[in-house]
């Protein structure tokens, strides 16, 4: 059904959908609201959870370990200071292998303190051994979060995923999203129903002390998963596809001519704009393109090197920035590519959008005439690193 | 479902194992022993409650040790009002 | 694509008049439409913006609104401290709730811009009794800009608000859709 | 009155390494008597996790999830409540934490839990410090011990401050269902247990669980000090049931706190004005406790 609809509440909606025992959550902006429809849901009978209103994000997500342990399908959301409060339970829930699923509503890490839109929070949960897909839209974050369970669940994969969207851009912003039926979704997503669970009749211990001999092993087993899951990804989405009608690249996302010149990758809403840029300069005869990363961990290498084959440079955008050096995605996508592609085109990296700067058309274009080599961007002294729409 | 051995056969496909899977013996951390008088010991339990290993297993008439798992800390004989358990050194005291 | 910016106060409903508008193109006129707040906290009484955005095709620009096509202004004295025609392309349409002439609001738009004002405040609190003006500058703008139906923003509000304020809101907007309406055809 | 002949003879706790003498885990083994095996245990990080599966030794025979140290009751209401989504109404969630992972780092999880009113049971295993890191204070040091990090020097840095009070802090809450207990006094104990396990929603029991090598002691001296702690008054025995106060054990007249202090190494070094100060404090905790009783039983 075609609703009118903010992010949030069309995330509300997914996880309606998806129908999770538990819903374990504390508000902070920009995702409050996902959880307030939540309790509306439950509320008014559309959906049968139990949502503890927990005291912290710390809570948040042990809450959501103890329940997925015990066997029921756990959702929570947060956003920067909240995912960063949480952190040290996302190391045990991808550890022990619970596949929790978490909307992220990307927002900047204070201080000083901010609201506002990057990706920093997720970037700096990026090692904590979960999933993380970008989404563009909300429509995407409507089907992907559904396609996490189904992702998450697979006993070939067991990791939890985090479902990254942009704060206000996508969390504030309505549009017409499509609500699946319960049906077709019931149909598409098996209820949870793991091999490994707390049960009085059968007493399993979870996460014990793991000696050195052990530890590594549990860590190989989980970076195989990881991999798997690339391959996973790809079937859900295209699964996806089939049973609702609505296909999603998995990994990533090429737009733009096949031949193109000049590539940017980035991640999030702010492809979307990309996009439009990208149709202008086609327009006006430059062969440039966008490489929209959807999954982010695992890092889909092939699939990269592949999209930037030919491409004589590369620009990668950043909403983050690893200090003292670059921005994440860069310093991915360039690894990616050496060894692999031969030659390798020119990789820079632009670093924009933080803490809700807006980045404008004007500064994309930018970017791609830099690449190109017909405008000249500063660029600080021994640093990779374009700093976008910045006041020097 | 034996998920785990000591030797490790089949890899657990994630950090979970069945609990009670208890394969080394306390027992030889032991260097007092606690050895009980079956005259003067009259089943009163007292050190059955107070083991932290249970290691003190009820019997019919008097209580048993468990020497692969007793840890020798003491507690039965300091406990026992009967003066029914005497410590002894592992080595070396006649038993 | 179109762009329209809502000037108002905390709590005066401008961020629900974006909704509205965009509900009532998306949905019920085949059209495509984003609408969003200034992203930020909103506190009541403090100047507030929100936007719509509308097209034929699917909305992938994201970013925020420079050069709107349409200002819509939910409390003159937002006059005083906001420059509210920024940006305002230079045939763009300005729409004012005040009691005051066009002309004797010494709005700086461009050569070709038109500006027109509607008493909002007039016909929410007699239909609404209360001073939210944001369905009622809605009837107003169907009039006089050609964005979208009557009709369409009538559907809209009763698919947005509570089930005991549609039948007022409908009132106040469609009140304010004749007021200009027939002022036009008076001209 | 159960007697122990009546107690059950399974261990389902059986085969751990914790150390000899070992009282936390002592108050574990006595609880699992009464819980049975309709329970799931969560645990945080630290003594009682340690020894309890650190492979190959995985000792509980009751389904058990480790946890992060703030995360205790917090994991454990995830438990619960998933069980309850599952329409399970007849297994129990046991979280089992330290004096640290309770009353410091897990505190904020705890009065979340308690507040909410989640279906658990919650036991304070209390050694008074961080006896896994190597013995640092607590905020339920007592007043006078030293520990690694009040080491009482020339200076005197001795612990300075009394226990915080977990059973009013959690009485606070409203709390169904609190109590204190000692190892040395396992009936009084699991009378307690079984309390917990019927009640509905969460309940508290904060155990004393004396450590040897943490307080100074011979290992076969455990349940000795612990009996000491409530018979010098040191360590009250008493519930709160619904806002409720009752003293389960009263003690008519208190052994002289020496007899406590002496023997522990912990204490070693106390002047007999310092002596004089813990009775002061246990006098003064005694007429709160009292007059609590009084006022609450109206």
């Amino acid at each position: 059904m075609k609703m009118y609809l903010n992010g949030n509440t069309a995330v509300a909606h997914a996880v309606r959908l998806v129908k999770p025992g538990v819903v374990a959550a504390y508000p902070i902006t920009p995702q409050t609201v996902i959880v307030e429809k939540i309790a509306d849901f439950i509320a008014n009978g559309e959906l049968d959870a139990q949502y503890i209103k927990v005291e912290s994000e710390h809570t948040a997500m042990a809450a959501c370990y103890g329940a997925s342990a015990a066997g029921a399908r756990a959702f929570t959301a947060t956003s920067s200071q909240g995912l960063a409060y949480m952190q040290e339970m996302l190391n045990y829930v991808s550890g022990v292998r619970v596949p929790v699923v978490m909307v992220v509503g990307n927002r900047a890490l204070s201080g000083p303190w901010t609201i506002w839109l990057d990706h920093q929070d997720t970037i700096q949960a990026r090692d904590t051994g979960w999933i993380q897909l970008y989404v563009e839209n909300s429509q995407e974050a409507l089907d992907t979060i559904i396609q996490a369970y189904k992702i998450a669940e697979n006993p070939e994969i067991l990791t939890p995923v985090m479902v990254c969207m942009d704060a206000f851009v996508l969390t504030h912003t309505e549009e017409v999203v499509d609500v699946p039926e319960a049906k077709a979704i019931d149909a598409f997503l098996p209820p949870y129903n793991p091999e490994f669970v707390l049960d009085a009749n059968n007493p399993l211990t979870f996460s014990f002390g793991t000696p050195p001999a052990l530890y590594m092993e549990f860590r190989v087993l989980q970076e195989q998963a990881m991999q798997r899951a690339l391959g996973i990804i790809k079937e859900v989405a295209e699964d996806y596809g089939r049973t609702i009608g609505r296909y999603w690249p998995g990994l990533i996302e090429k737009y733009g001519p096949e031949d193109a010149e000049v590539v940017v990758v980035a991640m999030g809403s702010l492809c979307g704009t990309i996009k439009e840029v990208v149709d202008d300069l086609n327009y006006r005869g430059k062969k440039v393109a966008l490489v929209r990363i959807r999954a982010y961990r695992p890092f889909p290498v092939t699939d990269i090197c592949q999209a930037l084959q030919g491409a004589k440079a590369v620009g990668v955008f950043d909403r983050d920035l690893s200090f003292g050096y670059a921005g994440a995605l860069y310093t991915d996508v360039k690894a990616a590519l050496y060894g692999n592609l031969n030659p390798a085109p020119r990789v820079l990296n632009y670093v924009g959008g933080l803490g809700g700067r807006d980045v404008r058309v004007e500064e994309i274009e930018s970017i791609f005439l830099n690449l190109l080599g017909e405008q000249h961007m500063y660029q600080q002294e021994q640093s990779d690193v374009r700093f976008v729409g910045v006041r020097w | 479902m034996n998920l785990m051995s000591a030797r490790i056969t089949g890899f657990p496909k994630i950090p979970v194992v069945p609990g009670g899977t208890v394969l080394v013996k306390t027992g030889g951390w032991r260097t007092m022993r606690p050895v009980i008088d079956p005259e003067k010991c009259n089943n009163c339990l007292q050190c059955w409650i107070y083991c932290p290993d249970g290691t003190i297993e009820k019997g019919a008439k008097t209580v048993m040790i468990n020497y692969d798992y007793c840890k020798g800390c003491g507690i039965c004989s300091e406990e026992c009002s009967h003066g029914a358990i005497t410590m002894l050194r592992e080595m070396g005291d006649e038993k | 694509m179109l762009e329209i910016r809502f000037h108002g106060r905390g709590g005066q409903g401008a961020v629900m008049a974006a909704t509205i508008l965009g509900k009532a193109v998306a949905l019920y006129e085949g059209k495509y439409a984003l609408s969003f707040p200034a992203f930020g906290t909103e506190r009541r009484g403090a100047p507030v913006m929100a936007f719509t955005r509308i097209d034929d095709k699917p909305i992938r620009l994201r970013t925020q609104v420079y050069k709107p096509n349409v200002v819509v202004v939910l409390d003159d004295s937002l006059l005083i401290t906001t420059n509210v025609v920024e940006g305002l392309a230079s045939d763009g349409l300005v729409l004012v709730n005040t009691v005051m002439p066009a002309e004797e609001m010494g709005l700086q738009a461009g050569p070709n811009a038109k500006v027109v004002t509607i008493d909002a405040t007039g016909i929410a609190l007699k239909t609404l009794k209360v001073n939210i003006v944001n369905t009622s500058i809605l009837g107003a703008l169907c009039a006089v800009s050609g964005l979208v139906k009557i009709d369409s923003i009538v559907k809209a509000i009763e698919n947005t608000l509570p089930e005991r304020l549609v039948k007022r809101n409908v009132e106040a907007a469609q009140e304010a859709y004749r007021a200009l309406s027939e002022g036009r055809k008076a001209q | 009155m159960t007697t122990l002949a009546e107690l059950t003879s399974e261990e389902l706790f059986f085969g751990h390494a914790g150390c000899a003498g070992c009282g936390s885990v002592l108050a574990v083994r006595q609880a699992l008597k009464v819980l049975g095996r309709n329970v799931i245990f969560v645990e945080p990080a630290g003594c009682v996790l340690g020894v309890t599966c650190f492979y190959p030794q995985v000792a509980l025979r009751v389904p058990l999830l480790p946890t992060a140290f703030p995360a205790t009751a917090s994991t454990a209401s995830g438990v619960s409540v998933a069980l309850k989504a599952k329409g399970r109404h007849d297994v129990k969630v046991v979280a089992v934490a330290g004096d640290g992972g309770t009353a410091d780092i897990g505190l904020q999880a705890l009065s979340g839990a308690v507040e909410r009113g989640d279906e658990l049971i919650y036991i304070c295993t209390d050694n008074e410090a961080y006896m896994n890191t190597g013995i640092q204070r607590s905020g339920l040091t007592p007043w006078g011990a030293t520990t690694t990090t009040t080491p009482g020097g020339k200076l005197g840095h001795r612990e300075d401050k009394s226990k915080k009070d977990m059973m009013a802090i959690v009485a606070a809450h409203g709390i169904p269902y609190a109590a204190t207990a000692s190892i040395s006094h396992w009936n009084d104990f699991l009378q307690k247990v079984e309390k917990a396990y019927r009640v509905k929603g969460p309940s508290f029991l904060h155990v004393l669980a004396p450590c040897p090598p943490g307080w100074g002691f011979d290992t076969s001296q455990t349940v000795k000090f612990a009996r000491l702690a409530v018979q010098t008054g040191i360590w009250p025995l008493y519930e709160i049931e619904n806002g409720k106060y009752r003293i389960t054990l009263k003690i008519r007249n208190f052994k002289p706190v020496r007899e406590y202090v002496e023997g522990q190494g912990r204490f070693r070094g106390l002047s007999e004005a310092e002596v004089a100060h813990i009775e002061s404090l246990r006098d003064q905790q005694w007429a709160n406790i009292n007059s609590i009783v009084e006022v609450t039983n109206k």
